[in-house]
């Protein structure tokens, strides 16, 4: 790889040996992957928290990030990050510990966590929609993001530019303002491959996670054109949607012309070359699609419903709560809206709590089950409104799953009965 | 029966195994338990069977963010592949070749999912750039 | 004015009156503009906030923004709003009354207030950057916002679609989730007009605030077209950018190819036709923009500094902590940082309320000077990074201004002098 | 002398009155005082005048989205104009014009900021679309 000036000062170890270390990682980093040299970033995502079990075996967040961030066995001390940075989800809600199956020693360590980073700092969105809070890139910014929903997001409708980071990778960009050049980074890459012709007219969050699980599916991780999308999709449809994509395959980058930022033609968005396969998305792809997300479905008794898959955004809690007010889920069965942090705060404000608990219902910010492994005690069949979720916890945690409308899930919640179908 | 393969080093170093191969990318996160590296994806085909210490030879990476984090943690846990060969570069596989420590190639002359076979016996040198396959029949 | 058959039975009074006097006003509205029909929108900003006066004199909120927002003298009950709304900016902090010269019945009523907006469905982001706060339009949005700097931004930066709204047609547009196709809803009105050669490297929030108030004197309310701008600017400087232009002109719209969301090259920007005007910036230009925005300054003595015009975002309060860190502003001098009530949530969590608070100064949120006609009792000298602020404060409240870097401005609040300077 | 002007109709109504130009576009929220309809932005030429009870001739509407209510609350104190003339059309001032009940206009076949003087008696038929001037001269 070539460096700049102050890359090789910084590899030298001219600002200390944590720098060193990071930017050695991201050497060896751009080498595995056949890119020429680095890219400045100011704006890196990324996950530094302590679970329970690692946090005893290395006694100090120097210690565990120091070998999960930069892949050093020997423990560094932290300095003040580079660039600007954020941590993306955490692994629990501090305000639910007792929900969440946490004891004070969970609750204390996250803090110290939190305190750890802002030390450092990290600023603490906690969540999975930073483009929610704040954190919204502008089109060409280099980013170096984790979170594969909110990789797909950025790169795909604000037009910003980031490959999909591991921890340590967004650890040594923090430290260092740098990321290879490579991949997502460089306009070639993001042309797309493979031609979706979509026949079917596409509304509400259950379609587009739908033709998101589809498209994933077929193209792994390729960058899929949409054509045929007549009506223009909302922010929350085009944020289910991708986090679908990159769950059954590892879609990083879509274009549907004139509405995501890259191109305003088909003919833009594959770079005037010839689509490497066009694919069809009719009602057999969207009945498959649905099948696929439901086949580990068979009992009908639902005993927990969660929304927020990426993380809700208001309007969404909104529309949850407009379905929700007045009702009472059903005896036994649990509840769970998932927002980021600051989102909560908006949601406090129009009372929004208030209608989730009442009807027996937690607002739920910072972590989710996937990522924190965590349901309420007993679970055993879940509905979601989310394609992602559905598509990861059954494997992770050995449940079922439903997955549906909003509305199809706010029912079951109060029923305690799976009666969703494809319509 | 030996076949030679060339390809471009990700990560340096000598091993050899037991061949485990999969024509399906393979999910990290939610995909693989980091603590017996099998893969847990339930509709994968190599579900069920752990890769700890075969070469694992599969397309590429999909799947979330925290790929690089799981096989870190097989590493940790001593359940990480011997090597890893695989077609398709990306961010995750990159991140996750470099923490796994093991021998990683790709850019093949020829596709090695195409001519290893679960079981057979492969010697990755990814220093030189060479794999060799000693079939299993 | 064509009708379709909803909006036809909006206003035979289908859907009671209050939304049959909404859509009367839209097509009022729509015909002064010359519009020949509307458009569904399901993004709604505006302002519906009592003052004292208004309040006292009117009664109740219906009675008031029956006026304010239907032009109704009759009093009219607020449904539910159709489409998805959000109140943007208020005129106070209800957690600063004492500093803001509020009392008990302005407390009383600013809760009021917000409660009967959240009655009727509106979200409380209560900011003028409702893009920090997960309101985020995708491309091609037709939304109907007010707040000029927020237009201007969603316009051009993301691609949405939206008229500079007033209080009315916002109302109007909130109970009926319609407004008129007219201007930079049509791909017509989004070209370019004047074409800006920058021959300057523009960095920094100070420079883009230069170059927009520049570029809004010379192009009132025309389109812009930016040409020479070699780094991709942040979110936060074209918010800065953006403002400027909308305070010392009317832009709404404009263009810096390749990085805004409507157009890749210049030619597309002005759709192939010529520009009418073409401008440079260079170092008279910014020099003449500087002068402009400091000639209400004479008396460096300054007592008052702000910062969060528009409001802040995480990354701009990160930053005036890093330079305020470990300082005492001046006796007698104040410094109020503004952010979105959501992201003072996010700055806690990092501990920037104490290091504000700690130096002397306040983290707000909610509202602004210019807004809420609102200022530290007896200041006489303002300094700022924000032109929007530089510029309407002065008329607005008889105060001296300067504005300057963010570093500058912090020198200015511990030192209790201004000491800026271009260079 | 008198002078005919055409144009199109924004709101409708006749009024008479002394004609206020200004060649500069006017900024509602932070420009005018509502309390007076006086121009209250210290860079305006009109700085220091006040439009109430006469026929604002002006290019058009800038500035931010509080442009409408400003306007408003001039016609609520008594303080709007008779009339307004402008060439501009844009959001700002076709709410700010429907809000104020006057007549108001615009399109015109000929630049009634090239036409008419500060002082000069202008009446409006906006429903016709007519602006008749006398000259004060
Ligand atoms: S982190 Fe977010 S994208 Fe889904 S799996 Fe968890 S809610
Ligand atoms: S509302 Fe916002 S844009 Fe400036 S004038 Fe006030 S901070």
């Amino acid at each position: 790889m070539i460096l700049t000036d102050d890359e090789k000062a910084m590899l030298d170890g001219k600002e200390g040996k944590t720098r060193q270390k990071a930017i050695e990682f991201l050497v060896k980093y751009g080498t595995a992957l056949g890119a020429e040299r680095l890219v400045n970033t100011n704006n890196v995502g990324g996950y530094m928290i302590a679970d329970r079990a690692s946090y005893r075996k290395f006694g100090s967040f120097d210690a565990l990030f120091s070998l999960t961030g930069l892949d050093s066995e020997e423990t560094l001390e932290f300095p003040k990050v580079k660039a600007f940075s954020c941590q993306f989800e955490t692994d629990m809600d501090p305000e639910y510990c007792d929900i969440e199956g946490k004891d004070e020693e969970d609750y204390r360590r996250f803090k110290a966590n939190e305190e750890w980073l802002s030390k450092i700092g990290v600023q603490l969105m906690c969540t999975c929609t930073p483009y929610l809070v704040g954190n919204v890139p502008v089109k060409g910014e280099h980013c170096a993001w984790m979170e594969s929903s909110a990789v797909v997001y950025i790169n795909s409708v604000l037009g910003a530019r980031t490959n999909c980071e591991g921890n340590t990778s967004t650890t040594a960009a923090m430290l260092t303002g740098k990321i290879p050049y490579w991949g997502f980074h460089t306009d070639e890459h993001r042309l797309g491959s493979h031609l979706v012709n979509v026949e079917l007219k596409v509304e509400g969050l259950m379609e587009w996670g739908l033709l998101g699980y589809y498209i994933g599916k077929m193209v792994g991780e390729k960058v899929p054109v949409l054509d045929g999308i007549k009506i223009v999709p909302s922010r929350d449809e085009l944020k289910q949607f991708g986090a679908a994509t990159a769950s059954s395959g590892g879609v990083e980058m879509y274009h549907i012309p004139g509405i995501t930022a890259d191109a305003h033609t088909v003919e833009e968005a594959f770079g005037g070359r010839t689509p490497a396969f066009t694919l069809k998305y009719g009602p057999e792809e969207r009945k498959y699609a649905y099948e696929q997300l439901n086949m580990i479905g068979k009992n009908t008794d639902v005993d927990f419903v969660m929304f927020g898959c990426p993380h809700n955004s208001i309007q969404q809690v909104q529309e949850i709560c407009d379905l929700l007010e007045g009702k009472r889920i059903k005896g036994g069965s649990s509840l769970w809206v998932l927002v980021p942090r600051a989102i909560k705060d908006l949601a406090k404000r129009n009372g929004y709590d208030k209608v989730i608990e009442s009807a027996g219902g937690v607002l739920m910010s910072d972590t989710c089950p996937a990522l924190g492994h965590l349901m309420p005690k007993g679970t055993r069949v879940l509905a979601t409104n989310s394609a992602k979720q559905a598509h990861y916890l059954p494997s992770m945690m050995g449940i079922e799953s439903w997955y549906g409308t909003t509305e199809e899930c706010v029912n079951a919640a109060v029923t305690g009965r799976w009666e969703g179908a494809l319509k | 029966m030996k076949t030679i393969l060339h390809g471009r080093m990700v990560v340096g170093g000598c091993a050899e195994g037991e061949a485990l191969v999969t024509s399906e990318m393979i999910s990290g996160w939610g995909g693989v338990d980091p603590a017996t590296g099998t893969v847990i994806e339930l509709r994968h085909e190599l579900h069920g069977q752990s890769f700890k210490d075969k070469v694992l030879v599969f397309p590429g990476a999909k799947g979330s963010s925290g790929w690089s984090g799981v096989f870190q943690s097989t590493r940790l846990n001593g359940s990480a592949p011997k090597a890893m060969l695989f077609n398709v570069m990306n961010s995750k596989i990159a991140v996750g070749a470099v923490v796994v420590h093991a021998p990683a190639m790709t850019d093949f002359d020829r596709d090695p999912l195409q001519l290893i076979k679960t079981g057979d016996w492969v010697r990755v040198d990814a220093d030189k750039g060479v794999v060799e396959i000693t079939s299993k029949d």
